[in-house]
């Protein structure tokens, strides 16, 4: 079936048990919708120096939507604000790539398990929801650095 | 120059059990014999969002740009003479369709959304009794597209008249119980949808028009899911305005009607302004035609009214009678199988009483998404998301659902095929 | 999915003296095949009030009926995705065509109309820097098309705002001697069309926008009769909005265009409210999406965007440069042999310099209505009567005009066919 | 050639020299304007008891417009008011018959020429201008009488 190219094991995996779930304290937040399928996200920056120290989320949304947001977490918690940029433009390529690209498995890891989300244009929003949310909250968290306790 | 249908043969004496010969009907419409996918047949259950188009409706459209095609009034050449016709006798069409009164009462424009937008215009720019201003009240329901939502909120905010509108009972229909509160001597308008998009929900006009009635307010109908499902005789309405849509009922996109009460056409002042809208025009000022063209500037949607008007002879040569039998059917049929399929919860009525051709659910707590996306994947079309009406959802808690639609060439063998999808997809995800 | 046009060759490095093979053209228009009354074969020489469609268009909005057709956005089905590509498709198509800086700039509307009543709207809806109030001043010319004239008077009604214009001079031509008291520091749009409709004038665009640039006044352009007929470059010509109508340059009915600078997309508020144009609506509030869907409310005009782009392709193949030079060759020769006709006086520029393909003329005190009817009668099909443009009528103190107008597919064969019938005419009433 | 049917010798005659042009006494004034094509006429209409004393008219427009208002002033110029609208009514059925009817000579007279004109849906209106007028300005004389004079 042509679905299994864009539901990879993966994917359904993160979907199922998503990775770093809920809301813990952050630096900024930010509230993503995409208006297209009403899918949502709620996400929170932890910036430790130039370490991004957490990425918390509460959400709502696909299965496409909702393991990005858990691959998402996987893979930036820990890294270099640069690193964690780098990887951002990577899977933001990956995504606009409408099926032509594989992806750099080296940088991105579990991520590329979306290349094939990228042949359908109506998806790519939600594989990109949660990831430009992170890019969003990041900039404010750098930009003002105002500690944010959780609400 | 008029092309006479040949729609699908109806069964003699058709009953609501056998109402029409859908295969007859299939065989007008060239899309649904493509073949998607992995040699999978379509199965189109997305005529809510907008219907197919038979091949007499393309063939009429073909033939004003190949023998006709010109612009409209003012022309004194033949093909000016015969665009002229053929576009005004697309008017008188519509008219006999829902029952006009006169033809004059009969405005294209592009879209409900069009035709919506110009009524609420129409009342904002109004002189007295009509105008809707800071002391006014609008009421409308929370199960309006957002077609019939946003217009309503514009003019709210532009005017600073006060939005209020019908809330929605746990099974899917209006709470007309605070009626006397929601529309007052301060309502100007009341506008609603007649066949929820959304729900399905066929609303009990006549409680809400004796009540605007009573109080003096105009109303305005929402038809676009009805027109093209049901007989729709805007007199028996007793509507102000009647807005639907051309694409949903057969007929290409870029067409909408408007539908209003001569009366009313003639005093409320124009939205867009331009060519063929005007009497006579100088640097200073201009003076306006008579309804319809008043509110129909610039060159109007000549194929796409022509296109309309084949669209009628096509539905009117089957019977609105009949198409709404079919549809009975077929949502009665619908409704029962998908009550079989675990975790699936209808929102919106779930029995056939006094619903629309429309079926929204969820599956448990699968992304509509992802239903959308594997039953795709098995060739059956339906739409996901708030289905522009987003209130809707906000109102039953979920952020989105699956909405199958049907319409006169829509069969059991397909509603069969979308059961047998959504185990599909429970397999898939569980 | 895509169609690939065919349009008639273009004679290679073909000079302005046989810009184009206009014979193989002329086979892709089925209309232009047709035989009037008495077996006289059609001459078209109203073009300027609609063209005809080629077959490649035509193809184009049926293949997509006949295969792709669904709602745009939203869906994920393939269909709807298909469709959504196709029309977003043709978005991109519009968007090279006028050397758009980003797609997100172009709007479609249902006709040129819709595009300016859509900026004269949003200007009185605005918030400062741009709003029209009693303050303000708007300036607009006395050749303008009605659709670019009321939609101004509407604005200066509702706000206030004084509304003023260039006037003309004698042989057809914008007077700018007194630009500096016409355009002020009050003034906040100058709206002027490019091209006239009625007197072929080719306006100087520099000049104009020059001067509002220095008043910090918005430019808008109505390019309606230059988008068919030349290259469009919205960058060159420096304006904020300019709008046309798909009609006219070979595409279906029922679509227009607004190109409008991105920053202002964004400050400015939208026009019509509903679906798709909506970010998330809840009953008492909304945001909009980002432009270019915040101005396009309901379901848009999706084949015909993409007959609009497949009428792009075709003028592209060709080359706006090679149809511009065709017909400044055709205008050359109509304006010479028109002045043989005893009696006849063209209204506008006697010559071909800066002249779009429209001609209009009177001929002795005979009415242009006699005059449309007797060449009707010879298969010659002319537009008569003030063309949407009644001050300029009123300037040069006329009822009407007769006029003649060229696209790529006239010939001067034509050109004879028309000053043949003129004589007869003549001969006619004399 | 077809347009023969529509430029009938006797409308071009009529064209050619109008008769009763110019702007008289009257007792009602009105003016009518053809948006579609800019034909304009001022008509006033002079009454004498229940008689149609005078239908004095000044107008521009084409052959057909012109044509019409002549044959209107030679047609109702000394008829009684209920027989001239009699006239009126048939001239309006003739024009509304596309092409249908030839029209009742005896009531009709030269009006009768107009019959090709019916054909054309464009020019109903050029050859309706100046009747319509003229109903207009009678019912405006009838419901006032205020006596007018020339401006
Ligand atoms: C110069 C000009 N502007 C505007 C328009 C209006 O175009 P549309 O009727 O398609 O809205 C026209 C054509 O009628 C035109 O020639
Ligand atoms: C109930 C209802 N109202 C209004 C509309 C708007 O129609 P359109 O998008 O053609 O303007 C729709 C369809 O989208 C609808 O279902």
């Amino acid at each position: 079936m042509k679905m299994d190219s864009m539901y990879q094991e993966i994917i359904l995996d993160h979907y199922k048990h998503p990775h770093g779930k809920g809301l813990r304290d952050g630096d900024a937040e930010v509230h993503h919708v995409n208006p297209t399928c009403g899918d949502e996200i709620t996400l929170r920056v932890r910036l430790d120096g130039s370490t991004v120290a957490d990425i918390s989320y509460d959400s709502q949304g696909c299965s496409i939507s909702q393991a990005s947001a858990s691959v998402l977490n996987d893979l930036l918690v820990g890294k270099q604000i640069g690193e964690a940029q780098q990887v951002q433009e990577a899977f933001l390529e990956l995504m606009q790539s409408k099926g032509q690209s594989e992806g750099d498995e080296e940088l991105l890891e579990d991520a590329i398990a979306f290349a094939g989300v990228s042949k359908y244009p109506a998806r790519v929003k939600c594989a990109l929801l949660s990831w430009m949310a992170w890019k969003d909250a990041t900039a404010q968290a750098l930009a003002e650095t105002p500690v944010r306790e959780s609400a | 120059m008029i092309h006479t249908p040949r729609p699908g043969l109806v069964v003699p004496g058709g009953a609501a059990a056998s109402a029409l010969d859908t295969d007859a009907i299939r065989k007008d419409f060239p899309i649904l014999q493509r073949v998607l996918h992995d040699g999978k047949p379509l199965v189109y259950l997305d005529s809510a969002a907008t219907s197919q188009k038979p091949r007499q409706v393309l063939d009429a459209v073909n033939a004003y740009y190949e023998q006709h095609n010109a612009n409209v009034h003012r022309g004194v050449h033949t093909l000016a003479e015969e665009a002229t016709a053929l576009y005004e006798g697309a008017r008188d069409k519509v008219a006999s369709f829902v029952n006009a009164p006169s033809r004059d009462e009969v405005i294209f424009t592009k879209n409900a959304s069009e035709s919506l937008n110009l009524v609420a215009n129409m009342l904002g720019w109004a002189d007295e009794p009509y105008r809707v201003d800071a002391d006014s009240e609008i009421v409308i329901t929370e199960m309006e597209h957002h077609s019939n939502i946003v217009p309503w909120q514009l003019l709210s905010q532009r005017t600073g008249a006060k939005l209020k509108w019908f809330g929605l009972t746990d099974d899917g229909r209006l709470d007309l119980s605070n009626i006397d509160e929601i529309i007052t001597e301060k309502t100007k308008v009341v506008s609603f949808v007649l066949v929820s998009n959304i729900l399905g929900t066929i609303n009990p006009v006549e409680a809400i028009v004796r009540r605007a009635q009573d109080v003096g307010a105009l109303v305005v109908i929402d038809a676009s899911q009805a027109a093209p499902h049901m007989p729709l005789d805007v007199q028996a309405l007793e509507a102000d305005f009647v807005a639907f849509t051309g694409h949903k009922m057969l007929a290409p996109t870029g067409i909408g009607v408007l539908w209003g009460r001569q009366e009313l056409l003639e005093d409320l002042p124009p939205f867009l302004g331009g060519g063929e809208m005007i009497e006579t025009v100088s640097m200073s000022s201009s003076t306006y035609a008579p309804a319809p063209h008043k509110f129909e500037a610039g060159t109007p949607p000549i194929s796409q009214a022509i296109g309309l008007g084949a669209a009628i002879d096509y539905l009117s040569a089957i019977g609105m009678e009949n198409i709404a039998a079919h549809e009975k059917e077929i949502v009665e049929y619908a409704v029962r199988r998908l009550q079989e399929v675990p975790d699936l919860k209808i929102i919106g009525p779930d029995t056939a009483e006094d619903r629309g051709a429309a079926i929204s659910f969820t599956l448990g707590d699968i992304h509509p998404h992802d239903v959308g996306q594997v039953l795709d994947e098995q060739g059956i079309a339906v739409r996901v998301g708030h289905h522009c009406a987003r209130p809707v959802c906000l109102r039953y808690g979920i952020p989105a659902t699956t909405r199958a639609s049907f319409y006169l060439y829509s069969t059991e063998a397909e509603v069969d095929a979308l059961i047998d999808g959504l185990h599909t997809v429970r397999a898939f995800f569980g």
